[in-house]
């Protein structure tokens, strides 16, 4: 009974921001994840900024979903969380095994594609 | 028929891989000596009077991707027939002259020499460009693994060189076909890829569209025959080939250049060729006459032999861009008869590398007092090489020389024709009749004559071989050698079947080019579009 | 764009957030890291003014609601301080208050199953995972120095040129967003979500009729609204359900409409009732009845109808998928080699060798 | 080779049928003249392939060319009037229009006239008498049947030469003639010199070959056909038309100008002789077969038979001016490099390259006659000469230095060899009377101080120098006899005991090495040929003298073909009635070749007034010079024989010093520039191989280094460019991600900057 309620209530209260608010909301997550992956050397904050990017992904594909009036969008950020633990499970998986290499987390350690 | 000339060397090739190695000989012998066969019925089955159009003896088109309008349609017209007798013709010679040379993976081998076999009795039959191309390219891989596995010491590199150099050619030539398909297809729905209808469309098109289509074209089949700049793949390929693939390549494969020029620049791109044609010559006649004083430094036995194709072949292509019957038809000759003799040649510098293991002239000579009869193969494959009359390269020779000479000289005399050539050209190019004789002659000279050389610790020892050809090999080496005499002596069914395919191309090359703007060939590229649609029909 | 938002600001804005966003990254040396927050902060809070005010047309009931803008800020707060924070563990914890935020803001758009199972999956399985691994990837700290950073966290890599990237990247999507998307409409008002699931009750019967067995729909006795006399509902051979609409199937239909009407709307609403002759004109011997609000499909039943019925291949793939990274995250985690300590000693010599062999 | 029988057995039925069916023109059996050697050729090929070692294939070949002898003989009794044409199979046919010139046909076919007949009579017969002498000469050689099948396929190509009625088949046999040559010639393969001398043949006379195709090209592509008979009835057409053979000027030089070519390739004229003295690394029938009597004289028969393309309306134009001067010159050269030779069969060779000289020149005096019959006579006498060395050559194993061999005649068996030799000499030197030599040089020598200068400039001239050089002829002539064949008795045996491998029957045992060696006297067949030969060198002198109408069976010979002169009509001015004449031909047929004694009754009609003609024709010493030239030409030949006799037989005590000796130091370093051939050798080397040489190393250099290089450069392009990329694959993975964010923010900015624009 929770979420009709919630969601009526969100009908009435907050029906003003637009499509593009929820959007721009969504660039500027992602631009920061962006940043972040960029910028950041620990392969741990890496991974995380990835998962911003989804979850970035994921606010831009509800509101979509909102706004075309069905549940695709809804359903593909299933998708983008199955493949977000997906990533999780492995990267850090990765992670673990290569800091037994390395000792360490830093990307840069790992340059052996250098060409 | 052609249809079952095309897979039955497929059949075979994958036979020949499942089957166990001990019988990979014997199945490639046989299903070659069917390849043989088969082309016998075909070559029955032709209708030879009709020699300029195109006969599907049998089936004529299977439908690949109708949606795209692509089918693999069939049709041979003399022309195209003479080069598959040649192909078949050569088929079991180049299983059977392997059998010593090939004692390690042998299924690999003679599946690949199948597979080739049948890659170019595609692009022979071939009527549509697709189907032509797909065949054109595939024969660069069963090549390309002939030479990487089965040559000699540079073979990789060799390989690659040599894939990478055609193969860049044909992607540029495709890109000109594919023009001019697209220009075909303007006026329809969907595609077409007949070459009767891309004929049409190429016809029409500008002087400007035209030159850069040949650009494109000749750039692709130049390498292919090889032409001057662009001939230094293959005495490299040749030299580090295994002798079937040296045969194959010196016997069928250049033709594939030729033939292609033949087939589609010709008759294509009028306007063109009869602007460039000066040019096309000039590079050939370089050709002749700079590869054949290379020829004449080489030590190596077969890298001589390789040049002297490109010697040769530049008296070919001479021929074809004569642009009058005589030419055309002498060129069309030279390629069965280059395929016969420099094919011989190599067989017979692949026998001797198997009893030597070296090819220079520097530490085998005087073989004559060892190897006999494999002396008097080399003396007269080489005599037929260096264009004697009475032996086969002499007919052609001389016509793709006169016809250069008669070429554009209608001013002179009766005996002249239409064409952009001329009397220098063929007085030019005559000098590398004397090169030849030159080069060939001092390689015989050394190999053949003289002193006995031998490599050290090669006395009588030959492994396995006698001194001497064995009777397999003089079995490989005798068909060849009649069917050099054969065609020196009486060339006449070959001329007289190409006359009227070689007439026809003449005739589309003196097309005006003020009437060719004028005439909207819109129509008749549907025409042939429909038709070639509804070709199951007929 | 003009009309969301004016661009030169927006832009001016989008530089200065840049700005702040290079300077609250960790540094080596100076790291002005309030400085550059309270810069961002500044510059994302002022366009989300304009953003705001650009909506306002003197209607204060256009007024944006005021809790979007409060979690948009917060979850992009979080997510900077996730990026800027040195510590790792921190940067999770923030995350996890990004992925909170989000959550809201889903819940605004009517998502209440993907807000709940955001924070479920994501704050609750795959960022403890990360805690786990922070933990467990992390060097033990001397005693000396405790609060001390891994080289790697205590500062970025070129902040300056990642930065630039990132809000390039930002400036173009939200020009692209404003100017292409909208396709000349300048308001994008997001629709009452409970409009889309009308179509849903025609894949759903079963709940519908499930709703009206529990009010008695379906019982053989009745009684009228007003008397309380019980008469005989008539028999329903057959009912319907089409766009949100359900029609029942009678013998009788006169008969049954009298009935229902009788009832006074307690068990069904007939559709048109009242309009005279309103079975007749249609010609149509069914009922049409709307259906209860309890019985309308809600957010699950949307999202789990689009999952099964139009996505099943994208499901399994999904369950594929998830599988093999179960595998793979067994393959990789196992231990490769058996190691005596002696080897492994010899092994981290060489490799330290090789590592600085290779450095340099 | 046994394919080669098969193939000869086919065309041989192939001819028969075509025989039987062939219409008119021409008997079609004559197939058989050049089938015969070609069959024999084959048989000899199954002989070697059998590994037959008998003397079966001497036997064949023998047997096969005296019947295409005697078929030749028959057709020649039975001939009809003018030329014939035998059609036997379609050989190169093709057509592209219906026009005038626009079908290429050459048929394997025979145009036989005068010229043809004359030429095959004497291939055919000394071919048949030269293999009978080989028979003898090669016996017990490992290659016997491969000399033999080359010998015949000579045979084979020389008829096809002859006979062909069209040029691409004497094409043909040009091309077939020099391959024999080289086959024959490199004989001997293991000897480095032969493969050498046979290579160079080849390579010399393909030189002139292209010549010969070029103009046989600019022939056809002129004329429109390559068949004579249509060839010279356009040529007569054209000649009545325009007093010339073409409305054009410059292919009527330029045909005969690349004719020309061919022919001194062929024939061994100056700039192209080089190759004949080294052929005769050959063994020695072969050189008096193909390098002595036939083979080179093709050069001969080619100019006389187009001769209607070099003298039209009776004028020569300058490429019969450049044969004469050419001729002239190379005899000159030639006897001059002769002279200083010590090798015997090479004087003879030079003697050779000499009196093709003298038959060119005759040629160049538009004597066809004179140069023809000197043809016919030279066959017979040369033949003999090199029989005659090659005898001495077999029986002193190898041995062919004239200062090591000495009177001959008086040593036992030789008898027979030195009276032909003398006979051979005599001829050569142009012994005045008893000598067919004699006369047919001095139809050549007079015609050169006949014909007037405005018809052949400087042609007395020309005279001269040959007379000078017909005094060098008999000088060097007769040095060799009466070096080798009189005087004292003295030998050494050559180094080429093994070579001829004289393992057969008795005779090998008498053959040692240098100690105890003992000549090997001549056997029967040797002597018989030589014998029949010398005669016949003698009998020739009647030819000159039947038939005097024509100056000659031989000249009757001529009068009948396409050699014909026809004098020049504007000085008749009774040429109308001649037009009827042999209907094709615009004047009487005739030659200048006069000789004195026949000269005031034997012109025909028409020619009455050929005083005038004479007044305006050269004379000599005031004289007539057919009258005079019988007296110079004999004093020339008897004053060489003369200072021959002096320097080198007077007074000789041993083979090695004669008196000519004593006479070198006054000529300073001239005798050994002459005996090193005016190092004409050396000087193409450094003129024409060097440079080739060169340019073919150039040439494979630019091959590996320019022109591959830029496909290797090609190829190295996209490496180059990899490796340039390579910097930017650091290995961190946050560099790829900046790109690929970077690269996507470039994607969204375009994408943003079309939608704005759009």
């Amino acid at each position: 009974m929770m979420a009709p309620v919630l969601a009526q209530a969100s009908e009435e209260l907050l029906t003003n921001p637009t499509l593009f608010h929820y959007l721009f909301v969504s660039t500027i997550m992602f631009s920061i994840g962006v940043i972040g992956f960029l910028t950041r050397r620990n392969m741990i904050i890496m991974f995380l900024c990835t998962e911003m990017m989804f979850q970035a992904a994921g606010i831009a594909l509800v509101a979509f979903s909102r706004y075309h009036l069905n549940h695709s969008g809804e359903v593909f950020v299933i998708f983008v969380l199955t493949i977000a633990a997906a990533e999780a499970a492995l990267a850090l998986a990765l992670v673990v095994l290569l800091f037994r290499r390395r000792e360490s987390l830093d990307a840069a350690a790992w340059a052996e594609m250098k060409g | 028929m052609l249809l079952v000339l095309v897979l039955w060397p497929i059949l075979c090739s994958l036979l020949i891989a499942v089957a166990p190695a001990r019988q990979a000989r014997q199945l490639a012998l046989g299903g070659s000596l069917v390849v043989l066969a088969l082309t016998i019925v075909a070559a029955f089955m032709f209708p030879w009077d009709d020699g300029a159009s195109y006969h599907s003896l049998g089936l004529d088109a299977v439908p690949f991707l109708p949606s795209l309008g692509v089918e693999m349609s069939f049709g041979v017209d003399s022309v195209a027939m003479w080069l598959i007798i040649l192909t078949g013709f050569l088929a079991p010679l180049t299983v059977w002259g392997s059998f010593t040379a090939i004692t390690e993976r042998v299924r690999t081998y003679y599946a690949w020499l199948m597979a080739l076999n049948a890659a170019m009795f595609g692009v022979f039959v071939a009527r549509d460009i697709i189907f032509f191309y797909v065949s054109f390219e595939f024969t660069l891989v069963p090549l390309f693994i002939l030479i990487s596995l089965y040559g000699s010491s540079n073979r990789k590199f060799a390989a690659i060189k040599f894939f990478l150099f055609t193969f860049l050619g044909s992607i540029i030539a495709l890109a000109g076909l594919v023009y001019v398909a697209w220009k075909a297809s303007a006026d329809i729905e969907g595609w077409t890829f007949q070459i009767a209808a891309l004929q049409e469309a190429a016809r029409a098109m500008t002087a400007r569209e035209q030159a850069i289509v040949m650009l494109a074209m000749m750039a692709g089949f130049a390498v292919k025959v090889p032409l001057f700049p662009v001939h230094t793949w293959l005495p490299l390929a040749h030299t580090e080939a295994p002798t079937a693939g040296s045969v194959i390549l010196a016997g069928v494969l250049l033709k594939l250049g030729t033939y292609a020029i033949f087939r589609f620049v010709l008759p294509f791109l009028p306007i063109a060729v009869n602007e460039y044609a000066p040019f096309v010559a000039v590079l050939s006649i370089i050709g002749i006459i700079y590869a054949g004083l290379i020829c004449w430094v080489q030590t190596d036995v077969k890298k001589l032999v390789a040049y002297s194709s490109v010697s040769h072949l530049g008296f070919c292509v001479l021929g074809m861009f004569a642009l009058n019957s005589v030419g055309a038809a002498g060129s069309v000759l030279y390629m069965i008869n280059h395929g016969l003799s420099t094919g011989a040649l190599f067989f017979c510098i692949g026998f001797m590398y198997e009893r030597y293991h070296t090819r220079s002239m520097e530490e085998v000579g005087g073989l004559a007092s060892r190897m006999p009869v494999w002396s008097f193969f080399m003396v007269f494959f080489t005599l037929a090489s260096v264009g004697l009359p009475g032996l086969n390269g002499f007919v052609s020779e001389f016509m793709c020389l006169l016809g250069a000479f008669q070429s554009g000289a209608s001013d002179i005399g009766a005996g002249g024709t239409v064409g952009q050539l001329g009397p220098w050209y063929a007085a030019i190019a005559g000098t590398g009749m004397i090169v030849a004789a030159m080069y060939l002659l001092i390689m015989v000279g050394k190999v053949v004559f003289g002193d006995l050389r031998e490599p050290a610790g090669h006395g009588d020892d030959h492994g396995s071989l006698p001194a001497d050809l064995t009777l397999r090999e003089i079995g490989v080496l005798t068909p060849l050698a009649l069917g050099c005499l054969i065609l020196g002596v009486y060339p006449k069914p070959v001329l007289d079947t190409i006359e009227a395919p070689v007439a026809q191309v003449m005739a589309q090359l003196e097309v005006e080019p003020e009437t060719m703007h004028a005439a909207t060939s819109h129509d008749t590229i549907v025409k042939f579009a429909m038709q070639a649609g509804g070709s199951d029909n007929d | 764009m003009e009309a969301l938002i004016n661009p030169i600001l927006f832009y001016l804005c989008l530089v200065i957030g840049g700005l702040g966003v290079s300077l609250a990254l960790p540094r080596r040396h100076v790291s002005p890291q309030v400085l550059g927050a309270m810069l961002a902060a500044t510059a994302f809070g002022a366009i989300f003014l304009l953003l705001g005010l650009s909506t306002y047309q003197g209607n204060p009931a256009d007024l944006p609601g005021i809790y979007f803008y409060v979690f948009a800020l917060i979850a992009i707060g979080a997510s900077l301080r996730v990026i800027s924070h040195p510590r790792p563990v921190y940067s999770a914890l923030y995350f996890i208050l990004t992925i909170l935020s989000s959550s809201v803001l889903y819940l605004m758009l009517g998502a209440e199953f993907m807000a709940f199972s955001l924070i479920i999956i994501y704050a609750g399985a795959i960022l403890i995972t990360y805690l786990f691994v922070i933990m467990l990837a992390t060097q033990a700290p001397q005693e000396s120095d405790v609060g001390a950073l891994s080289e790697y966290d205590a500062f970025s890599r070129e902040p300056m040129i990642a930065t630039c990237l990132g809000f390039v990247l930002l400036a173009v999507l939200s020009g692209l967003i404003a100017t292409g998307l909208t396709g000349g409409r300048h308001h994008l008002p997001l629709q009452p979500a409970a409009e889309a699931r009308l179509d849903l009750t025609n894949e759903m019967p079963r709940k519908v009729i499930r709703e009206l067995d529990g009010r008695g729909f379906f019982s053989k006795v009745s009684y009228d609204s007003g008397s309380g006399v019980p008469f005989t509902r008539p028999e329903i051979a057959d009912i319907e359900v089409t766009d949100g609409v359900l029609f029942l199937d009678v013998d009788d239909p006169a008969a049954a409409r009298h009935v229902m009407l009788d009832e006074g709307g307690r068990i069904t609403e007939i559709i048109g009732a009242g309009a005279p002759g309103a079975n007749t004109v249609s010609g149509d011997d069914r009922i049409p009845v709307r259906i209860p609000a309890s019985a309308m499909p809600s957010n699950i039943d949307g999202v789990g109808y689009a999952l099964v019925a139009e996505h099943p291949m994208a499901l399994e793939l999904a369950g594929v998928i998830l599988l093999m990274a179960l595998l793979g995250a067994v393959v990789l985690a196992r231990k490769q080699i058996e190691l005596t300590e002696d080897e492994k000693a010899a092994r981290a010599r060489t490799l330290g060798a090789s590592m600085s062999g290779g450095s340099s | 080779m046994s394919l080669v029988g098969a193939i000869g057995n086919d065309v041989l039925t192939l001819a028969a049928e075509a025989a039987s069916t062939a219409s008119g023109s021409g008997p079609g059996w004559m197939a058989a003249v050049p089938l015969l050697p070609l069959l024999a050729s084959a048989l000899c090929g199954l002989c070697l392939a059998g590994r037959i070692r008998s003397k079966l294939p001497a036997a064949i070949v023998v047997l096969s060319i005296a019947a295409a002898f005697a078929v030749t003989l028959f057709g020649f009794l039975g001939r009809a009037d003018g030329a014939q044409v035998i059609t036997i199979f379609e050989w190169i046919g093709l057509s592209w229009g219906s026009g005038p010139g626009e079908t290429l046909s050459a048929d394997f076919g025979f145009y036989m006239d005068g010229l043809s007949w004359l030429w095959m009579l004497f291939v055919t017969g000394l071919g048949s008498l030269i293999a009978l002498y080989a028979s003898e000469y090669m016996s017990g050689d490992k290659g016997y049947a491969r000399f033999f099948a080359a010998f015949a396929l000579f045979v084979f190509a020389m008829a096809c030469l002859v006979m062909g009625d069209n040029l691409v088949l004497l094409y043909l046999g040009w091309e077939g003639v020099g391959l024999c040559s080289y086959l024959l010639i490199g004989y001997f393969y293991k000897r480095p010199a032969a493969v050498a001398a046979a290579k160079k043949a080849f390579i010399v006379n393909r030189i002139g070959d292209l010549g010969l195709a070029i103009g046989v090209f600019l022939t056809f592509v002129t004329f429109g056909t390559v068949e004579y008979d249509e060839l010279f009835r356009m040529i007569d057409e054209g000649v009545a038309a325009n007093g010339q053979p073409l409305e054009e000027l410059w292919q009527t030089w330029t045909i005969p100008l690349l004719l020309m070519v061919g022919a001194f390739g062929k024939s061994a004229q100056l700039p192209l002789y080089v190759w004949l003295p080294d052929a005769m690394e050959g063994p020695t029938p072969v050189s008096a077969l193909i390098h002595a009597a036939t083979m080179v004289t093709a050069g001969v028969y080619l100019v006389a038979r187009m001769f209607p393309l070099f003298v039209y309306d009776g004028v020569p134009h300058y490429a019969l001016n450049t044969i004469a001067w050419v001729g002239t010159l190379t005899a000159l050269f030639s006897a001059t490099i002769g002279m200083a030779q010590f090798d015997i069969k090479r004087i003879m060779a030079y003697s050779t390259v000499s009196q093709l000289g003298y038959m060119f020149a005759g040629l160049g005096f538009l004597t066809t006659t004179g140069a023809a019959f000197h043809v016919f006579t030279h066959a017979f006498f040369k033949a003999t000469l090199f029989l005659c060395c090659g005898a001495v050559m077999h029986g002193f194993a190898g041995q062919l230095d004239l200062r090591r061999l000495s009177g001959l005649i008086h040593m036992k068996g030789w008898l027979i060899v030195s009276l032909a030799m003398l006979v051979g000499c005599l001829n050569l030197a142009g012994f005045p009377l008893i000598t067919a030599g004699y006369f047919s040089k001095d139809m050549i020598l007079s015609q050169a101080f006949t014909t007037p200068d405005s018809i052949v400039p400087y042609s007395s001239l020309m005279g001269w120098i040959l007379l000078i050089t017909a005094g060098l002829t008999a000088y060097y002539t007769f040095r060799v006899f009466f070096r080798v064949f009189v005087g004292p008795v003295e030998y050494e045996p050559g180094d080429e005991v093994h070579d001829h491998g004289h393992d057969d029957h008795d005779t090998h045992d008498e053959h040692g090495h240098d100690h105890g060696f003992h000549p090997h006297a001549p056997g029967w067949a040797i002597n018989t040929v030589l014998a029949v030969l010398a005669i016949a060198s003698f009998a020739a002198i009647g030819t000159y003298f039947v038939d005097k109408d024509h100056h000659g069976w031989v000249g009757g010979l001529l009068h009948d073909s396409s050699a014909a002169y026809h004098a020049p009509a504007h000085e008749h001015h009774a040429a109308a009635p001649e037009l009827k004449h042999g209907g094709v031909m615009l004047t009487a047929a005739d030659d200048h070749g006069h000789a004195a004694d026949e000269h005031a009754a034997s012109h025909e009609a028409g020619h009455d007034d050929h005083g005038g003609a004479h007044a305006e024709a050269g004379t000599l010493f005031g004289q007539d010079p057919h009258a005079v030239m019988y007296y110079v030409s004999a004093a020339f030949g008897i004053v060489g024989i003369f200072i021959a006799w002096l320097l080198h037989y007077a007074g000789r005590k041993t083979a090695a010093k004669s008196k000519a000796d004593l006479l070198l130091p006054f000529l300073g370093p001239i005798p050994t520039w002459a005996q090193n051939k005016w190092y004409v050798d050396e000087l193409y080397d450094i003129l024409f191989r060097g440079p080739l040489w060169l340019i073919s190393h150039l040439f494979h250099i630019i091959d590996r280094l320019l022109v591959d290089g830029i496909v290797d450069g090609v190829g190295g392009i996209p490496r180059a460019l990899a490796r340039s990329l390579r910097v930017g694959q650091s290995g961190i993975l946050q560099n790829y991600a900046v790109g690929m964010a970077g690269g996507l923010g470039v994607l969204l900015l375009i994408a943003w900057i079309l939608t704005v624009a759009g």
